[in-house]
C-alpha cells in the first residue's frame, strides 16, 4: 500500500493544525488568566487579515504589515477590554459570554462598514512562492513557514512563560488571582497585558493566512468553532496540551478527509465528546 | 378573595399574567393580520422553547449549550415520521415526545455525572455531534438542504388553513405553560429550585441529586422537542440548522433577556426577542449591529432581564424569585 | 447496642493523611463529642462518614447497614443526618421553603410548625433565607436536619460564629433532644460540650488521642497538653 | 435524473418549439429587429385605459444581506435598483412608479416574505440567493399568493418539483438552474482531451446534483470517462488544503467544481499554491466567472493547460447584443462595476414582471402569471423564454477559457455555447 498519500495529507493537516493552534493559543491564554471565554476572537482574527491586506496594500512590505495587524488587533483588545470586558469580569460567565457575542456581532458589521463585503486577500510573499513536491502535491513554502512559526510560537511561549518575571506573573494570576494580588501582583495590569498578548495573537493568526485564506466579513465563524473545540479536549489550562491537540486534530482531519470524506466531521465530533466523556477535564487538564 | 386555601396557594401574578396572555393570543386571528398571526405563532414556539430550557437553566442551575440537540430530535422526528411511517402532523407531533424522552434520558445518562461545567462543555459536543450526523446522513436527513413537505394536512387532522393551525399551536402552547406552571407550584417545582440554588447540601437532605437533575433535564428536553416538531409542521421544512449550537443558545439569550430567575422571564424573553429581531431587521444591512449593541447593553445594564428591571423600580413584584445563576 | 461504627477509617488529601485509621463506636442513646485543634481531622472525618468524600480505607456501619459505599442521599434516608460548619442552606428561598425541603420525604406541614415553633423561627418563615441573620440560619440548618427524623445527627460547629445569647438558645434546645436521638457535636466551646455530652473523643493530626468520659478526658494530660493547653 | 441518449432525443423533439423561437430571436439577431418582436410582445392588449389599479407598484427584494456571503444581496440590490431607476425614469410600469422594499433572507426568510407581504403590501417578491431559503418561501407561496421570481437560486427542486409537480404556479425563476453547473459542464467536458475527472462541490443539494448531472451526463456523451476522487467540504469552508491534497493524491487530470463566491477565491488561490495547475490539465469552474471572483483573483486568476473553463448564470460579455452593451454601460455607471450574474438575473426579473403587467394591465396574480408563462423577452442575457410548464426562463450562458489580457478583470476566449432547449432539462423531468 502506498502510504505517500497519507503523508501528504499529514503534512496539509500540520499546516491547518498549526493555524488551528495560534487561535487556540491566544482562546486558552485569555480564558486560563482572565477567566474569559472570547466569543469575540475570531473577530479579532478577521480584524488583523483586514489589517494585514490594508497595510500591505499601502506598503507592501509583508513583515511591517505582518507587526501593524498584531499591534493594532492587539491594541483593539486592549481598548476594549479597558472599556467594556473589565467590566464584566465580577460576573457570571453567562454574561461575559453573551458581552462577547456582542462584540463579535458589532465588530463584524463594522468590518463590513470599512472594509466592504467583497473578498480580498494578498499574494503569497515572491520569495516563499515555490515549494516542496510531495508526492504531486505542492507543500507550498508559504505553508511550511506556517507550520515553523506555530511551532517557534510554541517554543517561545513556553521559554516565556517559564523563565520571564512577566511569563511567572502570568502563570502566577492563572493559578490563583487572588494569592496573586495578596502577593502584590498587579492583576488588573495582567489582564489587560494578556488580552493584549491574547487578541495580538488572534490578530497574528489572521494576518499570517491573508495570503492562503481569503478574507470576508465573519470568516473565521467556522474556524472558532475547531478552536474552542480543541481548546476544551485539550483541557482548559494547558498550554503544551493546546499544541499537542492542535496538531493532532489538523492530522486527523485531515486523513479523515482522505479515507472517509462522507463521515469526516461526524468522526471528529465522535472522538472529540469521547473524550469528553472519559475525561471531562480534558486531555491534560486537570480537574 | 374567597377561595380554599389549597387553590389560593396557586393562584399568584404569574398565572394571571399567563392567562390573560393566553387570552390576548387567542383573539388575535380576529384582527385577520396574518403578519401578526405568523409573529404570534414564533412568540409561542420559541416561548414554549426557552420556558423549556430554563427549567434547566434558571431552576436547576444548570448551562446547556446543546439545547438545540433536542428542538432538532423534536423537529426531525416529526419530519421523518410524518414522511416516512404515517402522514399526519398530529401524530407526528406526538411521536416525537417518547423520542425526546429517550434522548434526555440518554443525554442525562451520558452528561449528568459531572459537574456544571463539564455540563455545559458535553451538551455542546453532544449537540455537535447530532448536527454534524444531520448533515452527514444525506439518505436519512436530506443533509444541509434538510426534509421539505412536512405535511400540515393529514390522514387524522388538518391544518393547511392558517386560523386551524394557529388554534393547534395555541393549545400545545396553553397546556405547556400550564403545565410548567403546575410544576413550578409542585414539590418538584420546589426541589429544582432547590437544586439550583445548593445542589450540594441536597444529598444530606435524602434526596439524589442525579435524579433531580435528570427529571429537570427530561422535562426540558420534551418541551424543547415539542416546541421544535411544531416548528418543523409550521415551516414544514426542517434542516440542520436547527440543531446547531448558536440556535441552541437562543433560548438562553431569551431567559436572560426576560430575566432567568422568574417563572415567565423565559416567555417574556421570547416576547422581546422575536419582536426585536423583526423589528431590527427592517434595517436590512444592519440589523446584526444593532442585536449585537442590545446584547452588550443588556449585559452592562439590564442583568435581571426585563423582570428584574421592572421589580427593581416597582418593588415587592410577586412574580417569584428564583435564585440568580452561577457557573 | 451500637448505632455507628467506624472500623480504621483513612482520607488522605495528596501526601496529606488527614484522617489516620481512625476506628470507634457510638452506642444507641450516647451523646458524643469529638474535639481537637484546627486540622486535626474532625470535619474530614464527619464527611467521609457522611461520604461528602470518599474514605481511602476503612468501612462505616449504620444501624447495620455497611455504609460505605453509599452514596450520601442513601445514607441521610437511613436516619443518619449532619449539618454544615458554614451554614449550607437554599439562601434564595425561604424559610419556610428551605424547612419544607426534608419534608418532601419525611415530615408533614404540622411538623414544621412544631419544630418552627420550637426553634423559635415563626416570624421570619416568609422571608428569604438570605436575609436572615446568622444565628437563625444556624437554627433553620438544625430545624432543618430534625425534620428529616433523624436516629443520629452530626452537628459540625452548631454554635460557631454566634453570640452568647444564640449559643444559650442552641444548647437549650440540644439537651432537649439529647433524649430522643443519638448527637455527635464537633465543637471549639468546650462549655458547651460539656453541657450536652456523655463522652468525648479526642483528635489530633488524624488520629483519636483519647475517648473518654468528659471528665476523663480533661484529666488527661496528652490531651491537656496539645488541646486544652492551646486553648 | 438521468440524461441518457433517449433522453436526449425526445428532448430535442421537445425543445423543437425553443429550438424556432431560438433560430428566430437568436442571440446572432441584430438588436433592431430583436425590438421589433419585442414591441409585438407588448402591444397586444388593447390600448385604451391602459392603466394599474394601483399607483405604485411595490417589489419585495430578498438576498443575503449579512454575513460572509452579502455581496450576493448586494448584487441583487443593485440589479434591482437599476431596474426601478430606469422604468420610473420613463414613467413607471403604465404609468405607476416602481418602489423596491430590501430584506435580508437570512433574517429568517418566511418572516422576510410574509412581512414584506402583509406588511409592507408587495405586489411581487423578486431575488433569494440561497436554494434552501427559495425552497421555503416557495413552500409557503400560495399563502403569501404573490408572484415570486427567483433570480439566483439554483436548485432544480424549484421549478421541477414545486411548479411542475406540485402546481405551485407563483413561482418563476429567471436564473439558469443547476442544469448550467451539471448538465453544460459535462457537455464543455466532453471536448477535452481527458478522461480522469476529479470534483470537489459543496456538502449541500446544489453541490451534490451539480456532481450527479456532470458525471451522469459527461458518462452519457463519452462513456470512456472514469470519475477518480470526489471531496465534499460542508458550507462555510474557510481553508482547502486538505480537500485539495487529497484530490491531488489521485491520478485525475481534470476537475469539475461548483464552489462558488468566497469559497472559490480561496479554493483557486490554494489550488495554485498546492500545484493543482501543474496536476490539472483542465479545469471547470461552474461559477467561476461570478464578478466578485473575477475581481478578488484578477490577474492571479490560474489558468490551466487545456484551459480553466468558467460560466456563470450570465456573464457581461455574452452576448454580444446591443441591449446587452447598454445594460453593462449603464451598471458601470451607476455602480462602477461590471454586473455580476445576480444582477443580471434580477434587472431581468424584474422586466419580466413589467412586460407582464403591461400585458395584463391588471396585478391579479392569475393575469400576471398567465401574462408571464410562455413570455418571450429579450433581456441583457439574451433571449428569456418562459417555459410554461416548470416556469423557468429558458435563455443560454456559454462556458469560456480564462484568458488574462490585462483587462480590469480576466476575459474569457473561445466561448462555448449550447442551445439552452439542449441542455435544459424538460417536463416531465423524467
Amino acid at each position: 500500500m502506498d502510504l505517500t498519500p497519507f503523508l501528504v495529507q499529514a503534512l496539509t493537516g500540520l499546516y491547518k493544525g498549526s493555524l488551528y493552534w495560534i487561535l487556540a493559543l491566544g482562546l486558552i491564554l485569555i480564558f486560563g488568566v482572565v477567566r474569559v471565554i472570547n466569543f469575540a476572537h475570531a473577530a479579532f482574527y478577521v480584524t488583523g487579515s483586514y489589517i494585514m491586506y490594508t497595510f500591505y496594500n499601502h506598503t507592501g512590505n509583508f513583515i511591517i504589515s505582518l507587526i501593524m495587524a498584531m499591534v493594532l488587533t492587539g491594541a483593539l483588545g486592549v481598548a476594549l477590554e479597558v472599556t467594556v470586558i473589565r467590566r464584566v469580569y465580577k460576573l457570571e460567565t453567562i454574561y461575559q459570554l453573551l458581552a462577547t457575542f456582542g462584540i463579535a456581532l458589532i465588530a463584524n458589521e463594522a468590518q463590513k462598514l470599512i472594509w466592504g463585503k467583497g473578498v480580498v486577500y494578498i499574494p503569497i510573499p515572491e520569495t516563499l512562492k515555490g515549494g516542496v513536491s510531495v508526492g504531486g502535491v505542492i507543500l507550498n513554502h508559504y505553508m511550511t513557514l506556517i507550520i515553523v512559526a506555530g511551532f517557534l510560537l510554541f517554543i517561545a511561549t513556553i521559554l516565556f512563560m517559564n523563565n520571564t518575571v512577566t511569563g511567572l506573573r502570568i502563570r502566577a494570576v492563572w493559578r490563583d488571582p487572588v494569592m496573586s494580588e495578596a502577593l502584590g501582583i498587579n492583576t488588573k495590569l495582567t489582564y489587560t497585558l494578556v488580552f493584549f498578548i491574547g487578541t495580538a495573537l488572534a490578530g497574528l493568526g489572521g494576518a499570517l493566512t491573508v495570503p492562503l485564506i481569503s478574507v470576508g466579513p465573519g470568516l473565521a465563524d467556522y474556524l472558532i468553532v475547531t478552536a474552542f473545540i480543541i481548546v476544551v479536549v485539550a483541557g482548559l489550562g494547558s498550554i503544551t496540551g493546546a499544541y499537542i491537540v492542535s496538531i493532532l486534530v489538523g492530522v486527523f482531519s485531515s486523513i479523515l478527509v482522505l479515507t472517509i470524506p462522507e463521515l469526516d466531521i461526524v468522526v471528529l465530533y465522535m472522538i472529540a465528546a469521547l473524550i469528553l466523556l472519559f475525561r471531562p477535564q480534558g486531555l491534560f487538564g486537570e480537574r | 378573595m374567597f377561595l380554599p386555601p389549597r387553590l389560593r396557594v396557586l393562584i399568584d401574578g404569574n398565572i394571571i399574567a399567563l392567562l390573560l396572555f393566553i387570552g390576548f393570543l387567542a383573539v388575535i386571528p380576529l384582527s385577520g393580520h396574518r403578519f401578526y398571526m405568523y409573529i404570534a405563532v414564533l412568540i409561542m414556539i420559541f416561548g414554549m422553547f426557552a420556558m423549556g430550557y430554563n427549567i434547566l437553566f434558571g431552576y436547576a442551575g444548570l448551562l446547556s449549550f446543546g439545547h438545540g440537540l433536542f428542538f432538532g430530535v423534536g423537529a426531525y422526528s416529526v419530519a421523518l415520521f410524518t414522511l416516512n411511517v404515517y402522514r399526519d402532523p398530529l401524530v407526528g407531533v406526538l411521536f416525537s415526545i417518547p423520542i425526546a424522552l429517550l434522548t434526555s434520558i440518554l443525554v442525562g445518562v451520558l452528561t449528568l455525572k459531572h459537574g456544571k461545567v463539564y455540563f455545559a462543555i458535553l451538551t455542546l459536543a453532544l449537540s455537535m455531534i447530532f448536527w454534524s450526523a444531520l448533515v452527514k446522513l444525506r439518505w436519512i436527513t436530506g443533509g444541509t438542504d434538510g426534509l421539505t413537505g412536512i405535511p400540515k394536512r393529514g390522514v387524522l387532522v388538518d391544518l393547511s388553513a392558517p386560523t386551524t393551525f394557529y388554534y393547534f399551536i395555541l393549545v400545545f402552547f396553553a397546556a405547556i405553560m400550564l403545565g410548567l406552571y403546575a410544576l413550578n407550584k409542585s414539590r418538584y417545582g420546589l426541589l429544582l429550585r432547590a437544586l439550583g440554588a445548593n445542589e450540594d447540601r441536597l444529598p444530606f437532605l435524602g434526596y439524589s441529586t442525579f435524579t433531580l437533575r435528570m427529571i429537570a433535564l427530561t422535562v426540558s428536553g420534551v418541551v424543547s422537542a415539542l416546541a421544535g416538531s411544531l416548528y418543523a409542521v409550521f415551516y414544514s421544512v426542517v434542516t440542520p440548522d436547527v440543531a446547531y449550537w448558536t440556535f441552541g443558545a437562543e433560548p438562553l439569550v431569551m431567559s436572560l433577556i426576560g430575566g432567568s430567575s422568574y417563572f415567565l422571564g423565559p416567555l417574556v424573553g421570547a416576547l422581546i426577542f422575536v419582536s426585536l429581531t423583526t423589528a431590527v431587521a427592517r434595517f436590512a444591512e444592519y440589523w446584526m449591529l444593532l442585536l449585537g449593541a442590545a446584547l452588550l447593553a443588556m449585559v452592562l445594564f439590564f442583568r435581571g432581564g426585563l423582570l428584574g428591571f421592572l421589580e427593581s423600580l416597582v418593588g415587592g413584584l410577586k412574580l417569584g424569585v428564583y435564585r440568580r445563576w452561577r457557573f | 447496642m451500637e448505632i455507628l461504627r467506624v472500623e480504621n477509617v483513612t482520607k488522605r488529601f495528596g501526601g496529606f493523611v488527614a484522617v489516620n485509621n481512625v476506628s470507634f463506636t457510638v452506642n444507641r442513646g450516647e451523646t458524643v463529642a469529638i474535639i481537637g485543634p484546627n486540622g486535626a481531622g474532625k470535619t474530614t472525618l464527619v464527611n467521609v462518614i457522611t461520604k461528602r468524600l470518599e474514605p481511602d480505607g476503612g468501612s462505616v456501619f449504620f444501624d447495620g447497614f455497611n455504609i460505605t459505599r453509599l452514596p450520601p442521599h442513601r445514607i441521610s434516608k437511613l436516619g443518619l443526618i449532619r449539618t454544615f460548619q458554614t451554614v449550607s442552606l437554599f439562601p434564595t428561598l425561604t424559610v419556610r421553603e428551605n424547612l419544607a425541603l426534608p419534608g418532601l420525604n419525611a415530615g408533614t406541614t404540622s411538623d414544621i410548625k412544631r419544630i418552627a415553633g420550637m426553634l423559635g423561627l415563626e416570624e421570619y418563615m416568609d422571608i428569604v433565607v438570605a436575609k436572615v441573620p446568622l444565628g437563625v440560619q444556624k437554627l433553620i440548618e438544625l430545624g432543618m436536619s430534625l425534620l428529616l427524623k433523624p436516629k443520629m445527627l452530626i452537628l459540625d460547629e452548631p454554635v460557631a460564629g454566634l453570640g452568647a445569647e444564640d449559643r444559650l438558645n442552641i444548647v437549650k434546645v440540644l439537651s432537649g433532644l439529647k433524649s430522643s436521638l443519638n448527637l455527635i457535636i464537633i465543637e471549639h466551646d468546650m462549655d458547651v460540650v460539656f453541657a450536652l455530652v456523655d463522652r468525648i473523643i479526642v483528635m489530633d493530626k488524624g488520629s483519636i488521642i483519647a475517648d473518654g468520659k468528659p471528665e476523663e478526658v480533661r484529666e488527661n494530660k496528652l490531651v491537656k497538653e496539645i488541646y486544652l493547653g492551646v486553648e | 435524473m438521468s440524461v441518457d441518449r433517449r433522453g436526449f432525443i425526445k428532448t430535442l423533439g421537445a425543445g423543437v418549439a425553443g429550438l424556432v423561437v431560438g433560430a428566430v430571436l437568436g442571440w446572432a439577431a441584430k438588436p433592431s429587429e430583436v425590438r421589433e418582436v419585442t414591441r409585438t410582445v407588448t402591444v397586444t392588449a388593447p390600448a385604451v385605459e391602459r392603466k394599474l389599479p394601483k399607483a405604485t407598484v411595490k417589489i419585495g427584494v430578498l438576498g443575503i444581506r449579512s454575513g460572509l456571503w452579502s455581496t450576493y444581496g448586494e448584487f441583487i440590490e443593485q440589479g434591482a435598483r437599476l431596474a426601478a431607476e430606469e422604468i420610473n425614469a420613463r414613467g413607471g410600469i403604465l404609468g405607476s412608479r416602481v418602489e423596491l422594499a430590501f430584506r435580508d433572507e437570512q433574517a429568517d426568510v418566511v418572516k422576510q416574505a410574509r412581512e414584506l407581504v402583509d406588511v409592507e403590501g408587495v405586489d411581487f417578491i423578486v431575488g433569494i440567493d440561497s436554494s434552501g431559503n427559495a425552497l421555503k418561501v416557495g413552500g409557503i407561496i400560495d399563502e403569501l399568493g404573490k408572484v415570486l421570481v427567483v433570480s439566483h437560486a439554483a436548485t432544480h427542486r424549484l421549478t421541477e418539483e414545486l411548479v411542475f409537480k406540485e402546481g405551485k404556479k407563483l413561482i418563476f425563476r429567471s436564473s439558469v438552474p443547476v442544469y448550467q453547473d451539471g448538465i453544460l459542464a459535462a457537455y464543455i467536458a466532453k471536448d477535452l482531451p481527458v478522461r480522469k475527472w476529479a470534483g470537489i462541490n459543496g456538502d449541500y443539494e446544489f453541490g451534490r446534483v451539480s456532481w450527479d448531472l456532470f458525471t451522469k451526463t459527461l458518462k452519457t456523451l463519452r462513456p470512456d470517462v472514469e470519475f477518480v476522487v470526489t471531496q465534499w467540504p460542508k458550507f462555510g469552508t474557510e481553508d482547502f488544503t486538505p480537500f485539495i491534497s487529497a484530490l491531488l493524491a489521485s491520478d485525475a487530470e481534470a476537475l469539475h467544481t461548483s464552489i462558488w463566491a468566497i469559497e472559490l477565491v480561496t479554493l483557486q488561490r490554494q489550488l495554485t499554491a498546492m500545484g493543482g495547475y501543474k496536476k490539472f490539465k483542465a479545469v471547470v469552474s461552474t461559477l467561476g466567472y461570478s464578478m466578485d471572483v473575477a475581481y478578488a483573483l484578477g490577474a492571479e486568476y490560474p489558468t490551466a493547460e487545456l484551459g480553466t473553463w468558467v460560466s456563470a448564470r450570465y456573464m457581461w460579455l455574452y452576448p454580444s447584443t446591443k441591449i446587452n452593451k447598454e445594460f453593462v454601460d449603464k451598471f458601470k455607471a451607476r455602480w462602477g462595476k461590471l454586473p455580476a450574474y445576480s444582477a443580471e438575473t434580477t434587472y431581468s426579473a424584474i422586466y419580466m414582471l413589467k412586460a407582464a403587467l403591461e400585458n395584463a394591465v391588471s396585478l391579479d396574480p392569475d393575469a400576471v402569471i398567465k401574462a408571464l408563462e410562455g413570455m418571450v423577452i429579450l433581456t441583457p442575457a439574451g433571449v428569456r423564454w418562459i417555459r410554461p410548464e416548470d416556469h423557468q426562463a429558458v435563455y443560454e450562458v456559454p462556458y469560456g477559457r480564462i484568458v488574462h489580457k490585462g483587462a480590469e478583470v480576466p476575459l474569457l476566449e473561445d466561448l462555448k455555447a449550447v442551445p439552452a432547449m439542449l441542455y435544459y432539462r424538460h417536463p416531465p423531468f423524467g
